[in-house]
């Protein structure tokens, strides 16, 4: 979900500003980019805005999760790796540019009476400690706790937080951002985490307080919500990006983009 | 000389199969019934000609399909311009020209377990082959390659099956009249088979548009217009999903179940012409 | 008359060469496919051993120190096969039968295309409704936490392996010569004593190709799977969230790298043996009709 | 002798196509009576009328009456697989089903409930012997019946049609597709056969006819022409068209 | 008379199985010859070697020479669409192409490069005269050849064999397929044809080979057995066999 007219407005006005710096390349060719879900929001606006700024590029977003964004990048199957977590010391061969920061959502199903959880709690719903929501004072009912594939940054970024690695017992483990939410919205005694950005203003979904803060754009920048991480694009060291592929970098990392991104329900980093 | 009536026990016997049969073939219906009708229920209100003529868009929050209906009109057109005249011409070489018997029956054999293999098996090679080591990267082009593998066999076999039906007695009878080969096979053997050959390329053009797990690693899952003919390097590297491809993605990663089940519809709809076009074309061509 | 001067035929020897060439690529294509497979699936067995990755019981390819066992995907390939195979096995046989042989004929000239519609519904669609329908249902049925799981992908591959299974049995059926059909009628049998003592056990080899086909397709199913089992690496049991070979690979495929990426080839490459040996059942299968 | 089936007026259209007119014809019993004519007269039409195998085929329409003992076959509540068991019947060509030997004439019986191995055993070695074939294959009794030649298997399929005691049998052509070594075994069982039963066999040859029966029927498109003893129809026929018809310079 | 086919020492092979075993023959022109003998004894085997039929079956081994007007036809280079052309053949069953009669006919002095519509015209014709059919269908040449009788096509397919002007005519039971009436027919023309074609017959029936041909060969198991003069072979065969063969009570 995006807010539709100001995004609108903001995007003609972006197609205005770039009229005049870029007037000189006219651009064309495909970019194929590739990886994390939680991104979809963001890269689906970027793309679309990005049209109007070099109407001769195609974009092509694929969702297939931040490890699939890396490997591709690796591997060549993609111009641009997405990848909602940064690089880890053994990824060699790429490199990352930050776009965005984005909170990671705690959600239940909104019949949940539970509303606030602390790290700790969380941590102990995910690995089973906790198995019903009785003990962290909802419903006497069984903890079903839903999350992602190994290769999502999301779940890198909620396990490394909550310091769950590979002890999360999972009943479902979706292949993306929606999946989950899908999943939680329809399983009374689900919790799962999401992508902020993916769930803000979906009511499908209850997003918990966690230690009491709200996930927003101003505790993410500032810190005070702790369960976030990097929205990054993954380039490849070794083969050059196209022009148009560059020219999109550029644009998605420059203040330009600021307010789509935000638009999308993510946090701009570009100053 | 009296009349005896069945006895009890075959009575029974045909009574309790007979329900059976009955049972079965009604569960079977019921189930293609309510298949069909759920899907037509739930995804034919949400297919508007807007759905069906736009591309999606995020800042507007719409929904459409018009990018996977050209990404499927590319994936079957590539792959049957590639398929068609190999797998022919694979199987008039096969049933006409090739004299060793055993690697005939090798061959056979190989097709037919090529026609077994699962398609997340072609996805794998395909992604390997085509998008890493061929550089094409996840691609429409790269997606249909991977089905000329995956369905160049059903080719060759449904076309090595018609030129079978055609009687021996035709083929020696336009050589006992002095005919070179190919002339035989161009005036008789060829216009006997091709309703068989015909179906069978419909059956495929099937098969391309129902597959998924092939092309979701190949083609990728983007949902954005491409202008794939528009220069070489766009038909090279344009990536995209097909409808499969994008029901998936919206009914499992974007939970948009409207938009899925509407897809969902409209792949019935296609299956529906696909069958009926197989079934007109046998018969009309059979009957000349 | 000249029967030594030989005409030259330009046409002929170009057709023959270029049919020549199609066949060899085909040909090609079908060993490369082979060959790929073979080589890339092997370097990881031999890396994590051949015993410990087929009966190794526990898979975390990404953990710190990832463990390779594809037992549990092995055995609910196994189990989901076996499950769907006893559920859509007697369905579609008896409905073949009830095409073939007794249904009036413009109730089975309806029913056939209906069926062969079953068939050709991409396998998404399937998953779909599955996704939709059967695993909220199941959930609420059992009382479970989660409905996704291998029941529901065995009620999904039963329903999947159904057209395939009518099809060719009854196509076998149709091929028993009319001849036995007339002799034991005329020896005083009722039709469905003919049809179940004549006609079935003639057809047998045609129908156990039938559920040989079946137990290809079901075993080769990934996308309407992997929408309804939970895709969770445990060891099979009915109710519980699964992983089949087929899924195991579409799974991880996107983002797996290194020694887990080729674990995944080892992976495709024991479900491609246990298909060759699937399809080499049905092949003498077949033959044995033919001789 | 008794007539074991009087024909009255016998109709039959397939569709709009009228097979049969009006044919009336008794059949003696224990003895031969050969069914001639050209190819699509009607002979194998007429035989199948009177076990009603025409019942399996679609848009059959029966008119006249045909008695067997004196029951019209066609009445409402006759059991037609009891009027079958009562009515052999072997074809054109042979076959057996694709089961061994003893299956294959155990079928019959076991069909019509007998389970008692021992007396399978007795119908199944009784009814080869009567079809001239016990030796041949008494030490092969567990193999496939495919596996024997054309001419065993027609003998198999008669002792088939024997096991379940029939009081006619009817052939159809049985012996067009053998070799003629195995075409007089068959003409040989057929006249042995007629002490116990009612023989009318279908033939395309007439010196068949000639060899083997005691009465013959000449049937032209659909019409009975001529019925009477062998050797009076064939010496002295009564229609032109009889005679046109046999003495055609055809083997 | 002259011979216009001589068989040297032909010996033939299907893969292990001895199927011809030394045969010597002449053949001569203008008249015609019948080949007898049981079924599988090898007739069919024989006939097709004279037009190197056989070459479509996998693992035939030849030896021996056939002479066509004394050119070695298994001599390396020799074209065998030119051989075919002029050796035309009549299968057991009609087998008339999917396509009008015209067309049929047509077929063959098309493959051979005819093209002129008017040259064709006369072709079909006097082809369809010649074979005894022109009559029957000269007012549906355009119509499907599988809309005739059996008989009237394989009378078609002789038409179509004689379409490309052969001098030779090799008929394999080209009239066990027909009727009665059609076989006539058939027999009728074949006598015709021998004026100027040269016919070689294979048939089961012995009463055809007495009824129609100049010269019977009688092949036993691969063997030829006897060959001669028709009435001498049937009236004083000096094989055992042969006589056995022909005085078998069989029509
Ligand atoms: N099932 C059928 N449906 C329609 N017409 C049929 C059917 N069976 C036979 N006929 C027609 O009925 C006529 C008599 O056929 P029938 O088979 O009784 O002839 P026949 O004397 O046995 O010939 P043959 O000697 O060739 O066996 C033929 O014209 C045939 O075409
Ligand atoms: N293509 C083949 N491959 C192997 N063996 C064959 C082949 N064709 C014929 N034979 C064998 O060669 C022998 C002669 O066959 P052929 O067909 O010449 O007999 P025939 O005299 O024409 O018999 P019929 O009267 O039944 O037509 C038979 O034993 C047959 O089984
Ligand atoms: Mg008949
Ligand atoms: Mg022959
Ligand atoms: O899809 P992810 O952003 O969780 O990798």
């Amino acid at each position: 979900g995006c807010g539709g007219d100001t995004t609108t407005d903001t995007a003609d006005d972006s197609t205005t500003d770039t009229a005049d710096t870029t007037e000189t390349t006219e651009l064309s060719g495909t970019v194929n980019t590739n990886g994390s879900t939680s991104m979809e929001d963001v890269m689906g606006t970027l793309i679309e805005a990005f049209k109007e700024v070099q109407p001769g590029v195609t974009v092509n977003y694929t969702g297939s999760g931040s490890g699939a964004g890396i490997t591709g990048a690796q591997e060549g199957t993609c111009d641009i790796g997405l990848a909602s977590r940064d690089l880890k010391e053994d990824e060699t061969g790429v490199s990352q540019i930050t776009v965005a920061k984005d909170g990671i959502a705690i959600i239940v199903n909104p019949e949940n009476p539970v509303s606030d959880l602390s790290i700790e709690q969380i941590a102990a719903l995910a690995t089973g400690a906790t198995a019903n929501w009785s003990e962290v004072g909802g419903n006497d009912a069984e903890v079903v706790f839903m999350g992602r594939e190994a290769g999502s940054g999301t779940r890198d970024g909620f396990e490394s937080i909550t310091g769950t690695e590979e002890a999360c017992v999972y009943q479902n483990e979706y292949t993306s951002t929606g999946e989950v939410v899908a999943g939680v919205a329809s399983n009374p005694n689900a919790i799962g985490y999401a992508s902020l950005s993916a769930v803000e203003g979906d009511d499908t979904v209850k997003i918990l307080t966690v230690g009491g803060v709200a996930p927003s754009e101003e505790t993410v920048l500032d810190g005070t919500y702790e369960i976030q991480r990097n929205f990054n694009f993954i380039i490849n060291d070794s083969t050059a990006l196209s022009d148009a592929a560059q020219a999109f970098v550029d644009w998605a990392t420059s203040t330009e983009a600021s307010d789509l991104i935000a638009g999308a329900g993510a946090v701009p980093v570009a100053e | 000389m009296t009349m005896q009536p069945l006895s009890g026990r075959r009575r029974a016997y045909d009574r309790v199969l007979r329900f059976l049969l009955y049972f079965c073939a009604t569960l079977t219906c019921a189930l293609l019934i309510f298949i069909i009708g759920y899907i037509f229920v739930r995804g034919l209100p949400h297919v508007t000609w807007e759905f069906l003529s736009t591309e999606p868009s995020y800042i507007n929050d719409t929904i459409g399909i018009l990018p996977n209906i050209t990404n499927t009109i590319y994936i079957v057109v590539v792959t049957l311009i590639i398929i068609l005249p190999l797998g022919v011409g694979a199987a008039v070489y096969l049933t006409e020209y090739a004299k060793n018997q055993k690697l005939v029956a090798s061959i056979e054999f190989a097709t037919e377990t090529l026609t077994g293999i699962p398609s997340i098996i072609f996805g794998l090679v395909g992604m390997l082959f085509f998008c890493e080591l061929l550089g094409l990267q996840a691609s429409l082009l790269a997606g249909s390659l991977t089905l000329v593998i995956a369905t160049i066999p059903t080719i060759i076999r449904t076309t090595q099956e018609s030129l079978k039906t055609v009687p021996q007695s035709y083929r020696e009878a336009s050589l006992g009249l002095g005919s070179g080969k190919w002339h035989m096979i161009r005036t008789v053997v060829l216009p006997s088979s091709i309703d068989g050959i015909v179906t069978g390329c419909i059956l495929a053009i099937g098969r391309i548009v129902g597959e998924s797990a092939a092309l979701l690693f190949t083609a990728g899952m983007g949902m954005s217009m491409n202008d794939f003919f528009g220069s070489v390097s766009n038909f090279m590297h344009s990536s995209g999903s097909s409808l499969t491809v994008a029901l998936y993605v919206y009914a499992r990663e974007r939970a948009e179940f409207d938009v899925a089940f509407a897809i969902a519809a409209i792949l019935m709809l296609l299956t529906l012409i696909i069958n009926l076009a197989a079934s007109l074309v046998g018969r009309k061509l059979k009957k000349k | 008359m000249n029967a030594t001067k030989q005409k030259i035929r330009p046409m002929e020897w170009i057709m023959n060469a270029v049919f020549f060439i199609c066949g060899f690529i085909a040909i090609v294509f079908v060993l490369f496919i082979s060959i790929y497979l073979i080589i890339s699936g092997l370097p990881a067995i031999r890396e994590i051993g051949l015993v410990d990755f087929l009966f190794g019981t526990e898979w975390a390819s990404t953990a710190a120190e990832p463990k390779f066992g594809i037992l549990p995907f092995i055995l609910t390939s196994i189990y989901g096969t076996c499950g769907a195979i006893l559920l859509g096995v007697p369905v579609g046989f008896m409905t073949a039968v009830f095409l073939a042989k007794v249904a009036p004929p413009k109730l089975a000239a309806v029913v056939r295309p209906a069926v062969d519609l079953l068939a050709g519904i991409p396998s998404v669609v399937y998953g779909l409704i599955g996704m939709m329908v059967l695993v909220p249902a199941v959930r609420k049925a059992f009382d479970l936490p989660d409905g996704a799981s291998l029941f529901c992908a065995i009620i999904v591959l039963a329903i999947m392996i159904l057209p395939s299974i009518i099809s060719v049995s009854e196509t076998a059926l149709k091929a028993v010569p009319p001849e036995y059909e007339e002799a034991s009628l005329a020896l005083g049998a009722t039709h469905i004593e003919t049809v179940f003592r004549v006609s079935v056990p003639a057809a047998s080899s045609g129908i156990a190709a039938a559920v040989v086909l079946g137990i290809g397709r079901a075993i080769g199913e990934a996308m309407a799977i992997i929408m309804v089992a939970g895709n969770v690496a445990n060891m099979p049991s009915l109710f519980s969230s699964v992983r089949f070979l087929t899924t195991a690979v579409a799974s991880e495929m996107a983002y797996a790298s290194g020694l887990q990426r080729q674990a995944l080839y080892s992976i495709a490459l024991v479900l491609f043996i246990f298909i060759m040996i699937i399809n080499i059942a049905l092949n003498t299968l077949l033959k044995r009709k033919k001789g | 002798m008794s007539s074991i089936i009087e024909v009255k007026d016998l109709n039959l259209w397939y569709g709009a196509h009228h097979a049969l007119h009006s044919v009336n014809i008794d059949i003696p019993e224990h003895e031969i009576t050969a069914l001639i004519g050209p190819s699509g007269c009607g002979k194998s039409t007429f035989l199948k009328t009177l076990d009603r195998m025409n019942d399996l085929v679609q848009g059959v329409k029966i008119k006249g009456t045909v008695a067997y003992r004196g029951q019209d076959i066609y009445a409402p509540g006759v059991d037609v697989t009891w009027l079958r068991k009562q009515i052999g019947m072997v074809f054109q060509k042979p076959n057996p089903f694709p089961m061994s030997i003893y299956d294959n004439v155990a079928y019959g019986p076991r069909t019509h409930g007998i389970r008692s191995r021992a007396k399978l055993d007795e119908i199944v070695e009784n009814s080869l012997r009567s079809a001239a074939i016990w030796d041949e294959v008494k030490d092969r009794l567990k193999k496939s019946a495919l596996g024997l030649s054309g001419g065993q298997q027609q003998r198999l399929c008669i002792a088939r049609a024997l096991a379940v005691e029939p009081e006619i049998l009817l052939m159809d052509e049985s012996t067009s597709a053998l070799d003629p070594i195995s075409t007089s075994k068959i003409e040989d069982l057929a006249v042995e056969l007629k002490s116990k039963y009612t023989v009318i066999m279908v033939t395309h040859n007439m010196q068949q006819a000639a060899r083997v029966s005691d009465n013959t029927a000449f049937f032209l498109l659909g019409d009975l022409v001529e019925y009477g003893k062998t050797e009076v129809l064939f010496s002295t026929p009564t229609d032109k068209r009889t005679e046109d018809y046999i003495t055609g310079r055809f083997g």
